[in-house]
């Protein structure tokens, strides 16, 4: 393979690899950029601009070449991409990253392969891949096989659980625990085969296929006994696998520009993972290997007959109360993103707000299926940054509120979380909602939530639950605002 | 690539990681979700490794690694354009007025 | 040493650069003194140049360049004995109680 | 020269190079830790360990040497490092800092002369050094050389006049801009002429030589028209150059723990000397070619008969009055650090605490003559790290303090910084220490501060003045406290 021989032969290697250097610094730059509210925008406009400096030196590097293949495929591509990002609505971004992580996964598995079927040497893939750091490289090969395959079917899964094509509930296998460490233990196994023992080509290439095939099952056994709700962990973890996958590639063709922006992406996408768990107050294992939510106690999911005295109202009154309140905390959970009622909610704070009260948003770190989803949904509906409050900055304020909002958040209101030690969600920090003067929470039902526990909120003095579907309530309360 | 040369590949990515570690320890949860998003992107940088492989002289013929490749490169683009853009859509959103 | 292993070198070089302003950027004024003498100290680094420009193998004869990098091991120890310590003094005096 | 030859191969090699690899990451992790005050002092360890781990790699590499020089080096070294380290008093660390700096510099140097005197090829310098990267190294020894002479004679000037061994005044040669580019336009030149024309070896090294030379020279004139109390800027750059000199280094002996670590400290250096700046309301530029300080207009210093109204106190009155107060606020400065005072301080600030009063410590980030100076001191008096409280944390606050009691400050509390634009100080934020209730300013005069201008604060209604040495000042309260 000459690969490497072409990186820095002549002008055209130079300035390309000049290229490369300097889209490493603008993405470093743009990820800077992209942790801040106010630069977020541009930084994200940068990464795209590297991105494509990258291809282009990627081009001047590669010469007098037939360009109608790679054309092709970019072609394809940017055309499905561009649909793509633009048919997907806000509520459904978990689902759709999830999808395009798995893209690239499996573009990082194809190119190990086709990086392997433009090999010319002969013997083992140690020795054909000789001029890269032989065994070194081969196993990187290999590596970039499992973990693209692996990020592939395992955000497959994830989108499919997320879009509901799929149950949400975990699929616990029998013996799963020992079953993954096969499916781990095989493939790599047979990657050291064709890295150190096998010598013809074809048998080598097929050992290899089986290789990508196994941890494409291997995907899938590992992410379906993991809940719905846990999903964005997984998408994640597995965003960071990709960039991962893209590093071990770039040590494979010994390109620094993928194995900088790999890093990048694997370690970025780990601290979100980290981030995420400590917020739920779990351990990454816990995640990965609890199968949490299926063997929770049959009943705990708090069928009606569990709460004792649980008050309701109706929109009108809630309305009503609402037009006097001059202190309103609204709290969004994922309930609001399932009945898209963030345009409703709008609505309704600035009617409120119209009356002369003040009205904040308490968002909590896990509120929804990802971080950050419910200042997505609020953004959208154009409610202003500044009304946005992180739970610590809100939380010891709820004792001066009127009216606390709740709609469609449940775990993340649940005071058990800090006085049930036998509460799964024990130690869990959480929104005080019960202490603010009067609380409404709307959900179609006494259901539980995403950790399916009983919600003590409910049975609260001052706590009224305003039964139905979140959009259809709050249009309620909007008619009646209007009117009164 | 001899020895020296695996070794300053794992500097460089020792120091690639402490880098994104640093960067992103500090971001909010707000941006949580265009940062995932966006990072996605990035890891569509594979696209390069892609181009390599479909790589063939102008009039050879083409062959396996030219059709996984282009198959690749598709892919990976798909990856970065619908990665970027949808990361534009959702970061456009945090204005601070309505 | 091939353009390659250069270019290497400046990857190694810009991410480092990077990492360190990332890490600077955020410390609080108390410790500008020490930090600024604790990379005083580790600037001592050079002690590895020195060491590999005095070595001489067993029994060889001494020349211009051992001379020399003696006299370099030598303030490069300076250098690093002395910053890691008076660091440490300093960092010392910081605690919560008197 | 076999440099590289020698790096990877065998065990040795190998193990080596995981060491150094090791080692980076401490550093990195060092640095990280250094940047917070409980962790600071273990980060400090860690790096002496990572440095350790270094130096104990690379005699693993280089197997089979007659250590005899290195050791005699290593253990010179480390002798005269332990008495300068226990020796030093927390007052000198600025000028301890440079001349260590000075002496890194120094290193550099003689590691780029060693490197070129320990070729054994022939031809230009960029075909000696063919096998490390020809011209590239070639520059890179070059630049090495200068860069290490800049650092160290440019230290041992801020040396000299920290220490008071020189006068602290800017000193300005007519001429200067042009001689100092001269002197740095001669040995990039002579350089140049060495990497790619000069072919006997005795005339490059004389040439070398005579680049160090000049460049030691440059140092020097770089650096005496920078005022003394610049001077912490100028050890903070060229504490980074230091570091950019190693890096240098390593560039040419393609070693890279010496690029990771120097441009670790190159970059640390560079952001320090931006922060310091910026708190001084100052660009780099007129730092280091405005002769700050030289051309004040005379008088401007403020002789006494500038100042009308001023009022005065003695000893026995602070005493009295401070006895009574609730709300006590320390503003220390420059002079604290002269009079060695603050032992003396906290001395009165228990009294005073055990008087009933609450004692706070309000720190401006360039009070003193180095960033943190103020903290360092008041640490070594055992000061409890939560009094101390930095200038945005308390600024707001000065109208509810009974007694501001300034300590040898003067431009950190000039008010004319805030309101008059013709002051040199004009738009450097300063503490308000004119809103407390009272003022005691202890100097040994009416005197001017380091930027040489009036300070309005002297002639304030609520201001006295306490004449005399900060010390002695503060003992007789301490006396007169105690007795009363
Ligand atoms: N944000 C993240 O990154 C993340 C990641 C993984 C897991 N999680 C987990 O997800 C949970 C998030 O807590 P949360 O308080 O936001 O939500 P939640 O606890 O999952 O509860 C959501 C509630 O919304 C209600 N709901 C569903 N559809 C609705 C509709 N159309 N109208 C009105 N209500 C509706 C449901 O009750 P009904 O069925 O009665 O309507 C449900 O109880 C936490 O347990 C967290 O650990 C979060
Ligand atoms: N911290 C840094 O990193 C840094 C770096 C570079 C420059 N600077 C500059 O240094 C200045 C620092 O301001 P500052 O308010 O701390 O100090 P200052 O403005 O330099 O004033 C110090 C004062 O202390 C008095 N003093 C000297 N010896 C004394 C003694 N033994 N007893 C009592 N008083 C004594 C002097 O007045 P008498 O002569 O009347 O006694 C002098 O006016 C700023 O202009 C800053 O820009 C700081």
């Amino acid at each position: 393979m000459d690969f490497i021989a072409a990186n820095m032969h002549g002008w055209n290697g130079i300035i390309a690899n000049f290229g490369y250097l300097a889209s490493v610094v603008m993405f470093m730059l743009a990820i800077m950029r992209m942790g801040k509210v106010k630069t977020a925008r541009s930084g994200n406009h940068l990464a795209a601009a590297a991105m494509l400096l990258a291809v282009v030196s990627s081009f001047v590097e590669m010469g007098k070449i037939n360009p109608a293949f790679i054309i092709a495929g970019l072609v394809i591509g940017a055309a499905i991409g561009v649909v793509m990002a633009k048919r997907v609505q806000m509520t459904q971004m978990p689902e759709m990253v999830a999808l395009l992580n798995g893209f690239g996964g499996l573009a990082s598995t194809l190119v190990g392969l086709a990086t392997f079927y433009s090999i010319s040497g002969s013997g083992t893939l140690a020795n054909q891949l000789a001029s890269q750091g032989g065994w070194f490289a081969g196993i990187n090969l290999v590596l970039t096989l499992i973990v693209g395959s692996v990020t592939f079917t395992g955000s497959i899964i994830a989108f499919l659980k997320l879009s509901e094509k799929m149950s949400g509930k975990p699929i616990l296998l029998p013996g799963r625990h020992v079953l993954n460490a096969l499916l781990l233990v095989l493939p790599l196994a047979l990657g050291a085969l064709a890295v150190w023992s096998l010598s013809s080509n074809f048998a080598i290439g097929a050992v290899l296929i089986l290789v990508v095939l196994i941890t494409c099952v291997l995907g899938v056994t590992v992410v379906i006994p993991i809940g719905g709700g846990d999903m964005p962990v997984v998408i994640s973890l597995l965003n960071s696998y990709s960039g991962i996958a893209a590093a071990l590639a770039g040590f494979t063709i010994n390109e620094p520009v993928l194995v900088v922006s790999g890093s990048l992406v694997g370690a970025s996408g780990m601290i979100l993972t980290q981030i995420m768990c400590k917020a739920m107050n779990r351990s990454l294992a816990n995640v990965m290997f609890g199968g949490f939510g299926a063997d929770a106690p049959a009943g705990a999911g708090g069928g009606k007959g569990e709460y004792k005295n649980v008050k309701s109202a109706d929109p009108e009154t809630v309305a009503m109360q609402m037009a006097d309140a001059q202190n309103v905390v609204i709290v969004p959970g994922y309930g609001m993103a399932v009945a898209q009622a963030q345009h409703a909610v709008r609505e309704v704070a600035k009617l409120l707000e119209a009356k002369g009260a003040t009205v904040r948003y308490a968002i909590h770190p896990v509120a929804g299926r990802m971080p950050g989803h419910m200042n997505v949904l609020l953004a959208e509906a154009n409610v202003p940054y500044e009304q946005l409050f992180e739970m610590d900055a809100i939380n010891d304020d709820f004792r001066n509120v009127d009216v606390a909002l709740v709609i469609g958040a449940n775990d993340t209101v649940n005071p058990a979380a800090k006085t049930d030690k036998t509460s799964p969600l024990f130690g869990m920090p959480v929104l005080n909602v019960e202490e603010a003067r009067t609380v409404f929470t709307m959900k179609r039902s006494l259901g539980s939530g995403f950790a399916g526990v009983k919600n003590e909120l409910f049975e609260c003095q001052n706590n009224y639950m305003v039964y139905g579907d979140a959009r259809k309530t709050l249009e309620e309360i909007i008619k009646a605002l209007k009117e009164g | 690539m001899d020895t020296g040369a695996i070794l300053m590949l794992l500097y460089v990515f020792v120091l690639a990681c402490f880098a994104g570690y640093q960067l992103i320890s500090k971001v909010p949860p707000t941006l949580h979700t265009p940062l995932m998003s966006g990072a996605n992107a990035i890891s569509g940088i594979t696209i390069l490794g892609a181009m390599l492989a479909t790589r063939v002289g102008p009039g050879a013929p083409f062959n396996a690694s030219t059709i996984l490749g282009m198959f690749a490169v598709a892919l990976a683009t798909i990856n970065v354009v619908g990665g970027f853009m949808v990361t534009d859509r959702m970061m456009g959103m945090f204005k601070s007025k309505g």
